[in-house]
This record gives structure tokens, C-alpha cells and sequence, in this order.
């Protein structure tokens, strides 16, 4: 490959940028290790292997933590309840957590087992769950070596039939014509659920719920594809929400390749209060982590309400943010599939160099991370003939500046999820526009007194402007006061505060100490 | 362009008078093939399309083809059947709306607004009532006259009703943005349902808003206006007035022409 | 990709069997607004849509406005009851074609083309006729088994007709790209019609070709086979070889899907 | 305006192409020179002010000249023959040319009238001639003053219903929806009537008739839209086939704006005779320089018989030969827009890059005309979705190239001629194209030891080289050997040959000699 066309980038500034963003984390880091969530704790019940519902439908791991909630018991960590529970004698952590749930009484902890004796006899278990991601992890090199991934950018799309069994057939359909990555699209409600639904799913308004039978069947559909087209099928889903770290222990064991999985996502567009999004993302990026998936992060939802030549720069700020996040979470830059959008006004003089300049310059400062790329959406109609125009102009932005993985536009954006031929066409759009323009990024030099280059450095600039504002007036603040996606929320405010927890000081979790360890 | 009227019932236009002509895509369940073209033909024909010409026939799935037709279409439409009346053009100024409120109204006007259920589509409703408004036109909060309440996204129909009563609110603006299956349709009856059962129906001017809402769903559905893509805030802000100093207000506008 | 083979009648495939989703556009004689927009509802249901959406309404002339509709189609298809078989996939291979015209045949097979009438695309009938082929396909010019007359465009058909009688010729090749107002079915047929009453149609084995032609068509206009896009010259040579040798040819090939 | 990318381009080779098509052209223009055909005495007949068709249709202009050269006299040029009937006391050239046509005799020229003479005699009407040209130019150029055009790439559409009213509505349709400039396209069968048909036609295959009243009925409805509109709308029409004199005279006269006109079209394209069109397109430019139109030539239609990666060096050799004719007829640099084509096999790995090379080396190479550009046609097919990317795609390098006049791509292209709703998707396209990457082509530059440098560079070449042969062969017989469009022509062979006719020592045309002295 010949060098790529640059914009011009002060790495100083980036330097800046990245020490002010690990400042602004690790504020809110003090938070995290002082507290737990009723959905961390209901996934580290899943990691030592709970499972099942009850006759309502209500988890298992769902109604043991919430009953020790309820009864403040918490704090001290659901494994540590758990760990009393195999210590009186129920054969395994699933038979210790339905004495958790349905047992005659809430243990008050009377007695006994000390925490490291609690942290002892889990440890078996908790080296089960290690094993449980590994394996899946090992599976999925082992298959990715074999059958190789495309090239990049790689193609994403979207299926969101609502039913799992249409999503399969829409999956494999898509791969057969040309597509790298195949994300579920959640039904609307799910993230606002405190609760993963369970087993297979055939009804869901604005996608399909994320369940993990619903994650198999997707996998075994995309592993057939894989095989059968010869090219890796990556499989994508949404760690977000009420039960982000569940989901991102599904997908670990269930050898997802992608996760939507955003540090702040959640606050701004689904009012989700902010101490639990910060707790519950990190431990699910802890399991993301080890399981070696690359996660999306959600900057390009920012310009779907805010203003994308106005705010372009605040993208770039919550991207050093997201990472540094990321980074104490235990990330590697590989798995960072950081989000930015091509969603400036297409009416706009120049709004195609505008967007060649975001997109090279967030290439550039974030050039190991798997940079995730949105197609407009904002100001797509229903003229759908026009949309193609649009989305091939967004693809060939993608080529020309080498983005990682690419979401492809589809023409009925405005209208309704893609249908087998919108995706179709995209897909084929897309290849036509890689190929024809494969080179173009090495052929092209930008002007270095340009606009390209001016507008790369103006971003540059504002971002850091803008990482120290937020660092002085805190994260909690900043969100506050409507820093992202000009969305304000409330440190307290939200959905979900109510299940945040404060350790106690004999917190028990000995399946994330391994995950910090990894 | 045409001196003449357009002749009723109207066709559709190619490029000629009468013409006829449409374009259809759709997908159908075969392979690539003499009987999948004609297969695509007959579908065509079906529709009421003459003559039809099968442009393009590929392989868009293992077993699923795509299709792009033209033909004449002998259908029509008569236009004078219509009873949708056309719309009052001339929107009021932002003065005018002000000088109204003040004069004949003589206070506020209340209004509460949020995108209901799991819906969480806040720009509309927000475009609507926020300072800054929609496409150059500043929202309902920019006015003396207004007092806006917007509770944002995904906002059950009890509290927002709930809401409204304790605001003692003269309209009540729902925004439904996701209309897969017709979810839309469903959340605004249930509103409208809910206040009727709580007697509240007559309390409010009732307002709904989204990209696939039109003045008649919403009057279908129970609502007092329906209000669709490209409404400006000044559309709303004259209709409310209009309608709540109890004058025929004008009826909502027609989605805009999104051309550029 | 589905186990099942496909449920008769078919139904359009959005994306869920049986939804029955198509998409139109058209252009109605109308100015954008809310009688536009209902018109182009009633216009889509009357094509058979249920639930139609006007995704789009654009003034795209004065007075005319253009659509995009999405809707349910209520109508299917019984691909059961389409009588055009299907192709025979396996075309002869170049070695078999030879082979078959010098030991079936034992000479060369005369063949003459052209376009006809005003129509002067000649790329079409060169792709079949000439040395070079389509598509990494050689033309029948290649084939030691044939002799090729390619006479170009803008030949009439009675000097068309002329040429191949004076070369006794065993099949004659009319391409025709122009389709306007159906002049190709016109231009085609009157050179049917001048062989018959020259008392010399079966002399020749007559084959018709171009973008919109099919077998279907070409039958029904009196000619022995047609071929539409996508056909290659040993699709052709194939055809003309079992037909001269007196076996029964194989189909011309389906319209080959175009995607990449 | 900032300064656009360029690519190489070796001024030495470029000057020497021009040298070896000034040859070319000589060795052309000495037998132009020499000879005259019925098309070119038709149009001086028209050009007198002769009008008016007989009962069955036929031109008075055809019945006149035929006659004279079925008496075998027309070398004398038909010019004498008119003079020698105003001399006989014929009241005007209208009358003449009826006694020509219909008189009882033909004239055989006994005694009397020298050809001096017989100029002098038809000096004033001449004069006439040349003062329709100059008022309808005039006219023009104050309209144009008045009412200014779009910038530049002027979006360029066709109608072509086939009635001349309903090509009106189309027209000012596409001038409210964006259009610079409309062409009504031409009837298929109309190049290769020996004749121009009379009056307002509503009929015709493909096309519509190019009549004397339907340019003004069209002219009237892009004037109206002009006003209307505030932007100043060009009208277009066909100076080609075997009337292409007649046609230049009409649209001279009528103000039409552009005339697809070229030196080779019709014999490659239609197989009119070589040496009938040499003549012919030598005194239909004569026209047209004096009239101040713009030609289009047909460069562009080599690209939908050849390869459009291995000949694009024809278009090139072919635009130096138009060239080179056309400075022999008058024209101006700035009159002329040389035509090429977007027509590489889309699916070719970087096909973009390549139509990048050609389309700015044209530029380069010829800076002051106003290139015309031809969008993608032979590798469209019905998938109007895909085509719609297409389309997109060649407007982008349009912009990007600074291509003076774009002919804009419709996406169904392969199923039809335009309708309505085509061309105005293909504007709006366009114009947001034209917007979005608005002054990409000087924020770029190209790399100077990239592919499309090389490419630049090797069509360059090759275009060199094809000269070289071309004159040494004479284009005569480069014709012969398929140099163009991998058509071959002999010389004798075609259409028209009988039209042409040796001048005599004494040949009279006054109108011929203004022009020349224009
Ligand atoms: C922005 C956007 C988002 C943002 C929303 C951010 C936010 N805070 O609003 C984000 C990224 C979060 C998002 C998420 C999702 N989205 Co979304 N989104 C869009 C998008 C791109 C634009 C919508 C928009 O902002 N339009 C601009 C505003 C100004 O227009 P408007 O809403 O029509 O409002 C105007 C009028 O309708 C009117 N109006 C509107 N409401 C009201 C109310 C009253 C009272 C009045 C008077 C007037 C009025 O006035 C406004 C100004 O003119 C559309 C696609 C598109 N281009 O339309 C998809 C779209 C709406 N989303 C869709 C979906 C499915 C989702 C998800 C469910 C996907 C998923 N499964 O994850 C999620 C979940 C969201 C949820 N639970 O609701 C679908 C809906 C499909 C359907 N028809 O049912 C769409 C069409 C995309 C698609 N093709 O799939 N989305
Ligand atoms: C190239 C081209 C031209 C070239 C032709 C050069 C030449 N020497 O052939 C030029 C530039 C000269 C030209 C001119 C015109 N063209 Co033209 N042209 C095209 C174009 C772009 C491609 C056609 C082509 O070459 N296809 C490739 C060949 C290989 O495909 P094919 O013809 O289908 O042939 C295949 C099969 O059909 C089959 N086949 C074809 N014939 C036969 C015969 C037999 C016996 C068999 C067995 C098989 C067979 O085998 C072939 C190989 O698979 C099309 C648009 C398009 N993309 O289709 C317009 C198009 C065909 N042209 C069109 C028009 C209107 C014209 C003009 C009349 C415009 C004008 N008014 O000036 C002129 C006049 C020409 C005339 N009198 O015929 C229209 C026709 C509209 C219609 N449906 O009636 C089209 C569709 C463009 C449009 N949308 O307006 N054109
Ligand atoms: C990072 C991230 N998480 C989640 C979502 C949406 O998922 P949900 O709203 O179901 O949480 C998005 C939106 O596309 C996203 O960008
Ligand atoms: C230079 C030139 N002349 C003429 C034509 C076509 O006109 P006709 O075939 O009617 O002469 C073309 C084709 O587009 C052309 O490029």
C-alpha cells in the first residue's frame, strides 16, 4: 500500500488531548471502583453459570439480585451471597443462586465465611467463566485464521426483522452479497428493560431483542455464511442499556465479533442515569476486553441531534474520552471501533471535503482502532434515489480515507428498516465504489493550506478546547450541561439509579478481580 | 406549465400527456430466468401495469431476485374526489401570533409535549417546542405567548397526561416517530382513549406530530390536527392560537417538498 | 436460502415472506400538498397497495410532483401457471459445436445479420457475429464452422433479405435496439411478413435480438427464437448447430442477470 | 478560484500532436477545397433566403440543386446558377431558385454572366446573409449579457419526446429543476434524409424532426425560461448527417446556442461518406463560426464501440484532428467543445482513477474550450438504483476536472429516453455533487509518480503515437484501417457519395468566400 493522503495533525495537541482524557477518567474511575450495579452483579451470576427464568418470565439472576437489593445487601457483592450459599451446601452456583432467589429467607450474613474464604471457594468457579470466554475467544481465532475477513473498510449492515428466524435469512443473505459484518438491530424498548429477555424471539418493534438463544442462532446462520462464501461473517450486537455487561457476557460466550458498546451512549440518548452507565460500561468492557470482541462507540449519534459542522468537534472530544475509558477497562486500541458519522447537511458548500477532513483526521489520531464509520441519516428523505447518491458520496469517503468498518447507508433510511433489496443494493453500491476508487486515498495529496487541512485543524483544535473545559468542570458536569449531543442530563437524573450500589468495604467479585487481572 | 388544468381524473406522467407511465422494484422468491422475467411481467400487469418492461433482473439473495419494471399504468385518479381540503397557504407571523395571544387571549398558552412510549425520537417534538426551533424558524419556547413543557423521549401516556393536568395545560403535543407495525397509530389512541376515560379529552387541544402523520390520521386517531414532515414551529404556534381563541384555525400544512 | 420451496401463489418479498412490500414512483400532474400526497395514495392503492407510504413528494416541474410510494401489494403471482419453460442451463461447449457442424453437417453454416431499419446500434450483433464477442465470448466470425455476413446497421429488410438468398444462407440475424412506440416488433414482423410472401420464411432459420427482445416475443412475431441481454455467441452458435443438425435446440438462454 | 489539480503533461508531445493534426486536416482541407456536395449548395440556397417545400414535401432547396446536379452543372456551384436567373429578371433568390427547381429548362449557361459577375450580382444578398448571422449573434450575446449563465460544468440535458411541444414543456421543465442547456434530440432515421424536413412535427422515433420551426418553437420556450428563471438557458440541436450544413444555417439563424457537430461522427456512426462529410462539416463550421455556437463533437461515442481503457488515447487523436479542422473552418478555441466520455467498465479496479487522468489531461490539453462531457452509457443497465451511483460518480469527477459542459448521466439510461422524473432526479444529483465537492479539485493534488499521473501520461503517449500513424497513413485511410471507434470506412463507400461534386475552375459562392474572410 502506498502512504495515504494526510491532513495535517499537531501531536502535541493530541498528546494534550489524550492526557486530559485520562484525567477526566480516571475522576470518574474512583467512582466506578467504589460501586456496583444490580446489572453488574446479575452478569457476574451469569459468568458463574446462572440461567433460567421463572414461570413469569423474570431471571433468575434478576430476582436474586434484586432481592438483595432490596434487603441492602449488595454492597457486599451478589458472589459473596452466593459463595454463603455453595458454602451450606447447594452443589453449584445455580442451585445456590435459586436459594438466593426463591430460598425461604434473604441470608443476612450471619456467620461464617470470611471474604477471602468466600473469594477461595469461588475461585474454581469464577476460573470456569475465564474458561467459558477464552474458549469462545480461541474458537473464533481459530475460525478467523481459516477464513479470512475481507478487506477493509468492511462492509456493516443492519438486519431488524423483529423475528430471529427472518434475521438469520436476511444475515446470510446479506453476506451473499458482498456483506463483512451483520449487526441485530434491538427491538426500540429493549435497553430501558432491567432485564434480558429469554430464549428465542420472534416479535420486537425496531428490531429483534437481544437474547442469548437469539445470539446463537444468529451465529450459527453467520458461521454458515463464513463457510460458505469463504469470507469471515462478523457478528455485531448492542451492549447497551439496563443490561450492558449482561449482554457483553452473552456475546462473549456466544463468540460475537462486535459490540455496540458506548461510555456514555446511554445517558444521552436513552436517559440512563450517569453513575450507573459509568459503572455497568466498565465492567462490561472488562468482559469485552477478554473476550477480544471490538467494541462501536456511539460519537455519530451525537450529530443526529446536534449540529454536524457545528459539533464535529465534540465527536472527536468524547472519542478521547471513550478511550481512555476503554484503556482502564483494559481495551487494547485493536478493539476500539471508535464512532463518527458523514452527517453534515449534503446541501452544504463543500460539506463532501468537510467530511473527507473529519474522517481523515479522526483516522490519523486513532490510527490502530477499528474507527467504526455511519453513513448520513439525519438528512435522509424519503427520496430514496437521491439517498444513493448520498450514501455512494459517504462510501467514497470511507475508501478514500481507509475507515475501518463502514455502516452502509441505505436509501430508505427514511422510511423503514432495509429490506433484502435496499440492503442489496447498498451492498452492491458500495463494492462498486470501493473498487473503482480503491486507490484514490494514495493517489491524492491534500493542499496543506486548504480547506481540507483547515478544517482538520479547526476540529483538532476545539476538541481540545473542549476536553478542557470538561476536565475542569468534571464529566458529571459537562453532561450537565449539554457538552455531547446538546442533550443535558442530571448526575442523579435517569433511569436505573436506583441500582447503583456502593461496595461495602468487603465487597466481594472475584470474577471481575480476574478480569482486572487479565 | 400546462395552460390547461390538469384533466381529471389524472394520470400518471412519463413524459407525455396520458402516458401512464410508473416505476416499481420489488423482490420475488425465484431465480434468474425466462420464467422469473416473466413471472415479474404478469406480477406487473397485475398492478395494472400495460406493457410492462422488466429494466432489471438480478440475483439479490440465493433464491430471491430483484426487479426494476416500468409500464403504463391504466390507473387514475380523480382528483375532484378528494376531500382532503387544500391547505391555507399564508402561515401567521411570529408577530401576528404574539399580537393575538396578547390581545384576545390576554395570557399564556401552556403546552406539554413529548415523544410517547419506547419511542425515543426527541428531535421533532424538540424542533417543535425547543428555543431553536427548525429550519431557521424558532420553536414554541422562543415566543412571549408560549409556555412550552417538553418532557423529551419515551414518555409514558399517563404521565404525560398526568402532566398536563398538573400544568393545567392547554395543548398537548405527541410526537411517534417509530411506526413499525403501526405502533404510532396505537400509542396515540391509547392517549386519546386515556383521556376520554378520564374525562379529560375536552381539556386540552391535542396534537400529533411525526414523519408519517397527516392531518386525517390524526383525526382518525382522535386527535384535534396531525402535524408531518417539514412542520415549522410557526405552523403549530398559529394553529394553537387560532384554535384557542376560538377561531377556525388553519388547518395544518401539507408535508413540505423536501427538494433543495 | 429458504428450505421450503417457494409457497405459489408468490407474493413480493420485503422482508418477511408474504409482506407483499413493492415500491413505486410516478409523476402526477399536481403542486405538492395534502390533496397531492392523499392523491398519490389513492393512486397507489388502486395499483393494488395497501397501506401505502408517500416517502417522498418533490414539485419536480411547475404543476408536477413527483413520488416515491412504499405498500403492501395485495397481488401474487402463480408461477406455476407460467407456461415459458425454463432454459437449459448447459450450453454447448465450442469443441462440442464444431465437432457437431463437421460430422452432423459436414459444411459451414451461412449466417448473415444485421440491424435493421433506422436503428444503427450494431454493437449488439457484432458481439454475436464478430471475431471479437462479448464478454470474453467469441463471435461466430471464430467458429471454423461458421461463416459470418455481418452486413452492419441500417440495413433495410429487403436488401437484408436480398443478401441472404443470394449467399443461401441457413439463418438470418436481425438485431433491433430501437424500441420506441414498439417499432423493433414492427421493423421485425415486416421482415416475417416480406419472407413469407417471398415464398422463402423456411428457408432460413430466422432469429431476432436486442435489449428488449425475448423468445416469448420473438415467437410470437414469427420468428424461430429470440435472444435478449446478456446472450453470447455460443448461446447462438449452440442453438443454430441443434437446429440445422435437425435435434431439437435448446432454448435461448434466459436474460442473464447484470449485477457484478 | 484557487488552482486545480493538474496531472502531467508533456507540452513538447502535446505541441507536436497539434503539429501532426495541422497536417492531417491540410491534407484534408486541400481536397475540401477542391470539392463542393448538395448538402453545402442546398444550405447557400437557404442561405440566399430560399425557403418553402413543393407538394410532396420535398425542399425547394433539394428539388433545385438536384436538378442542377443531375444535369451534371453543380461543380459550377449552384450560386451561379441562381445569379444567372436574377439576372434573367427574377424578382428576388426565392424566385430564382423556384426557376431553378421548376423552370421549364434547366439553365445550361450558355452565354453571359462571368462568374464575376454573378458575385457581384449576388453580393448584397450575400451581404443579407451574413447580416441574419450577425443579428441573431447579436442577439444572443445581449441576451446572455443580460441574463447570465450558471457556472461551470453547465449541467446539459436532452429532450426528445418526439413532438416539438411536448419537448417545450420538457425543456422548461428542466431549466426550472437546474438545466444550463437543452438538446432536443433527433429523430433516429433524421441523419440520413437527404433533405431537412419543413414546419412543426409532432412525431418521430427517438426523437424529434430538426425543422427550421421547431427550433424556434423550442427557442421561444428556453428564451421564456431564461427570463423566468434568471439564468440563461442554451439551446442545442444536431449539426450532423447529411444535412449538417442546412442545420448549421438554421440554427445560426434560429440562435441556437450549440450544435453537436464533428468532423467524423457521421462517417463512423452512420456511415455517411468520408469524403461527403469532410466537405460538409468544413462549410457547416463555417456557419457556425460566424454565429458564435459552440460545437460538441463526438468523441465520446468512440468509447461505446472500443474498449474505453485500451482506446482512450483515440478520443484523444481525434480531438486534435477536430481540432485542427476546425481552426481551418473559423472557429475559436473557445467555440469548441470537445467531446469525451465517461465509459470505463465501472467494475474495473480504479475505473474512477482512470476517468480522473483522462478527463483532467483533456482539460489541460485543451484549457480555453469548453470541453464537453459525456456521462456513463454502455455499462448501464436497468438497475436504475445502481446507475443513480453511476451517475454520481462521473459528476464528481466532472466538478472535480472542471469539465466545461456536462452532459448529465440518466438513470435509465438503458431502458428509455429520459423521462421527467429522470432528469430531475439527475439534476438534483448533480447539483448537490456540484455543491458537496465544490472545490475538491483544488484542494487535491495528484501524486506525481501515481497511477493516475501514469495514466495521464500513457493516453498522452499512445494519443502521440496514433497521430504519427495517422499521417503517415493519411486519415483516409486510417479510417479504413478501424483507427476510430474500431469502425472501418473506405473511402468511396457510405452514404452520400454521389452528393459530392468536384468544384469547377470557376465555381461561384459568394457566401463560402464571407465566411472564409470572416
Ligand atoms: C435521529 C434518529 C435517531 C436518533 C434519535 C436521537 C433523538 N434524540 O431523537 C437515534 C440515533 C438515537 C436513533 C435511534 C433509533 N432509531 Co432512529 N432515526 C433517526 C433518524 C435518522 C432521523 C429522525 C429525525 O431526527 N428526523 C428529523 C426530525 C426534525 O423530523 P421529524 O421527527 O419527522 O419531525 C418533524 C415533523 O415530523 C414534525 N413533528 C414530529 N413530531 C411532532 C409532534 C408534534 C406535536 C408536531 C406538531 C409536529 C411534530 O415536526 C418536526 C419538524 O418538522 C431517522 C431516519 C430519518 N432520516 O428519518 C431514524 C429512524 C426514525 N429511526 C429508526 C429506528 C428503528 C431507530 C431505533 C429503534 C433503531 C434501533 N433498533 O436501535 C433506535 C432506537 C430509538 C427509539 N427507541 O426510539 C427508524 C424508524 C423506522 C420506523 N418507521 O418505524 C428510522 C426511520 C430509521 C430506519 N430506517 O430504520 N434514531
Ligand atoms: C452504444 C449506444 C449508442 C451508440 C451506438 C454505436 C453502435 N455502433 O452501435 C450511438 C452513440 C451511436 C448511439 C446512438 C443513438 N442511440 Co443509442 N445507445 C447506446 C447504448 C449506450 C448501448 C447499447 C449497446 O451497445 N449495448 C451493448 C450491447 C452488447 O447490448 P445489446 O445491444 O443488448 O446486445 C446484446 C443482446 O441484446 C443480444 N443481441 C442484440 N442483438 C442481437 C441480435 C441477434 C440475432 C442475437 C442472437 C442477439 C442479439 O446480444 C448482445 C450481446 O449480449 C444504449 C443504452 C444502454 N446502456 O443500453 C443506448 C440506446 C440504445 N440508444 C438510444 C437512442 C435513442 C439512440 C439515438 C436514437 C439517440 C438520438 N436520437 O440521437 C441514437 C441514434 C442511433 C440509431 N439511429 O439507432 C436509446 C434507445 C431507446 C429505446 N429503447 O428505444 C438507448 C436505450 C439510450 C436511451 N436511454 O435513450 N447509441
Ligand atoms: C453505542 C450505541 N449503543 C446502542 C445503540 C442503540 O441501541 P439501544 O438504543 O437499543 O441501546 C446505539 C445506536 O445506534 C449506539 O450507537
Ligand atoms: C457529434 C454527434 N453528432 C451527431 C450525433 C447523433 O445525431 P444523429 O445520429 O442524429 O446524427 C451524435 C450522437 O450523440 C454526436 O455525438
Amino acid at each position: 500500500m502506498g502512504t495515504m493522503a494526510t491532513v495535517p495533525m499537531d501531536v502535541r495537541t493530541v498528546a494534550a488531548c489524550r492526557a486530559i482524557a485520562a484525567e477526566i477518567a480516571d475522576d470518574v474511575q474512583r467512582y466506578i471502583d467504589a460501586h456496583t450495579s444490580v446489572g453488574v452483579e446479575r452478569t457476574i451470576l451469569r459468568a458463574f453459570g446462572v440461567d433460567g427464568v421463572d414461570d413469569q418470565g423474570a431471571p433468575l439472576v434478576n430476582v436474586a439480585v434484586d432481592r438483595y437489593q432490596k434487603a441492602g445487601l449488595l454492597d457486599r457483592g451478589i458472589s459473596y451471597w452466593l459463595a454463603r450459599a455453595l458454602a451450606a451446601g447447594m452443589k453449584d452456583p445455580q442451585e445456590a443462586a435459586e436459594r438466593l432467589a426463591y430460598g425461604h429467607e434473604v441470608d443476612r450474613g450471619e456467620g461464617g465465611l470470611s471474604p477471602d474464604q468466600a473469594r477461595a471457594l469461588l475461585a474454581p468457579h469464577a476460573a470456569l467463566a475465564m474458561q467459558r470466554i477464552d474458549t469462545a475467544r480461541e474458537a473464533r481465532e481459530a475460525l478467523r485464521a481459516r477464513v479470512k475477513a475481507g478487506p477493509t473498510p468492511h462492509k456493516y449492515v443492519i438486519v431488524a426483522t423483529g423475528n430471529i428466524y427472518d434475521d438469520a435469512v436476511q444475515a446470510r443473505a446479506a453476506a451473499h452479497a458482498g456483506a463483512d459484518i451483520v449487526a441485530v438491530i434491538r427491538a426500540t424498548a429493549q435497553s430501558l428493560l432491567d432485564y434480558v429477555p429469554h430464549g428465542a424471539t420472534t416479535e420486537g418493534y425496531g428490531g429483534t431483542f437481544a437474547t442469548q438463544e437469539n445470539f446463537k442462532i444468529i451465529r450459527r446462520a453467520t458461521d454458515q455464511a463464513s463457510e460458505e462464501y469463504g469470507r469471515y461473517i462478523q457478528q455485531t450486537n448492542y451492549s447497551s442499556g439496563l443490561c450492558m455487561a449482561e449482554i457483553a457476557w452473552m456475546a462473549a460466550v456466544e463468540r460475537l465479533d462486535m459490540l455496540l458498546n458506548d461510555a456514555m451512549y446511554g445517558i444521552l440518548f436513552r436517559d440512563i442515569n450517569m453513575c450507573r452507565t459509568f459503572v455497568d460500561q466498565y465492567v462490561s468492557r472488562r468482559f469485552i476486553a477478554r473476550a477480544g470482541i471490538v467494541i462501536n462507540t456511539g460519537e455519530d449519534n451525537y450529530l443526529t441531534t446536534a449540529d454536524a459542522v457545528e459539533k464535529a468537534h465534540t465527536v472527536l472530544t468524547s472519542q478521547f474520552i471513550n478511550e481512555a475509558f476503554a484503556l482502564r477497562a483494559g481495551l487494547k486500541e485493536q478493539q476500539m471501533g471508535l464512532g463518527h458519522a458523514y452527517e453534515i447537511d449534503p446541501w452544504l458548500e463543500d460539506s463532501f471535503l468537510m467530511e473527507m477532513a473529519q474522517a481523515q483526521l479522526i483516522r490519523q489520531i486513532f490510527p490502530k482502532h477499528p474507527i467504526k464509520w455511519m453513513p448520513p441519516t439525519k438528512h435522509k428523505t424519503g427520496d430514496i434515489f437521491f439517498a444513493q447518491v448520498h450514501d455512494a458520496m459517504f462510501s467514497l469517503v470511507g475508501i478514500t480515507t481507509n475507515q475501518s468498518i463502514e455502516l452502509l447507508g441505505m436509501f430508505s433510511e427514511a422510511i423503514q428498516n432495509p429490506l433484502l433489496m435496499d440492503r442489496y443494493l447498498s451492498l452492491k453500491k458500495t463494492r462498486y465504489v470501493y473498487t473503482a476508487a480503491k486507490h484514490l486515498g494514495e493517489e491524492i495529496q491534500w493542499k496543506p493550506d486548504g480547506r481540507v487541512a483547515a478544517r482538520a485543524t479547526q476540529v483538532l483544535r476545539e476538541a481540545h478546547e473542549q476536553l478542557v473545559d470538561v476536565q475542569r468542570t468534571t464529566i458529571w458536569e459537562a453532561i450537565g450541561n449539554g457538552a455531547f449531543a446538546d442533550v443535558k442530563r442530571t448526575r442523579t437524573g435517569g433511569k436505573g439509579y436506583a441500582g447503583v450500589v456502593a461496595r461495602a468495604k468487603d465487597y466481594v467479585n472475584p470474577i471481575l478481580g480476574l478480569l482486572e487481572k487479565t | 406549465m400546462h395552460p390547461t388544468p390538469p384533466a381529471k381524473p389524472l394520470r400518471a406522467y412519463g413524459d407525455r400527456e396520458g402516458d401512464g407511465m410508473v416505476q416499481m422494484s420489488f423482490v420475488l422468491q425465484l431465480t434468474p430466468g425466462v420464467r422469473a422475467r416473466e413471472a415479474a411481467k404478469r406480477f406487473s400487469e397485475s398492478h395494472g401495469l400495460r406493457e410492462p418492461i422488466v429494466a432489471t433482473m438480478e440475483l439479490c439473495a440465493e433464491g430471491y431476485t430483484y426487479f426494476v419494471v416500468y409500464g403504463h399504468s391504466k390507473h387514475s385518479v380523480d382528483v375532484s374526489q378528494i376531500d382532503v381540503p387544500e391547505v391555507r397557504t399564508e402561515a401567521l407571523t411570529r408577530e401576528e401570533i404574539e399580537h393575538r395571544i396578547s390581545t384576545r387571549l390576554g395570557r399564556k398558552i401552556i403546552v406539554v409535549g413529548a415523544c410517547t412510549g419506547s419511542d425515543a425520537h426527541t428531535v421533532g417534538i424538540d424542533a417543535i417546542l425547543n428555543y431553536k426551533g427548525y429550519a431557521g424558524d424558532k420553536g414554541l419556547e422562543s415566543y412571549k405567548g408560549f409556555e412550552a413543557y417538553n418532557l423529551g423521549a419515551q414518555v409514558e401516556n399517563d404521565q404525560l397526561l398526568a402532566r398536563a393536568r398538573a400544568l393545567d395545560a392547554d395543548a398537548i403535543l405527541v410526537s411517534q416517530v417509530i411506526t413499525q407495525r403501526n405502533c404510532h397509530k396505537e400509542n396515540g389512541q391509547a392517549l386519546i382513549e386515556m383521556a376520554k376515560k378520564e374525562g379529560v379529552r375536552d381539556d386540552f387541544v391535542m396534537l400529533f406530530g411525526g414523519p408519517r402523520v397527516d392531518h386525517k390520521l390524526a383525526l382518525e386517531l382522535g386527535f384535534d390536527a396531525g402535524f408531518g414532515p417539514g412542520t415549522k414551529p410557526a405552523d403549530v404556534a398559529g394553529y394553537l392560537v387560532e384554535k384557542l381563541c376560538g377561531l377556525e384555525p388553519p388547518l395544518p400544512p401539507a408535508s413540505k417538498p423536501t427538494a433543495k
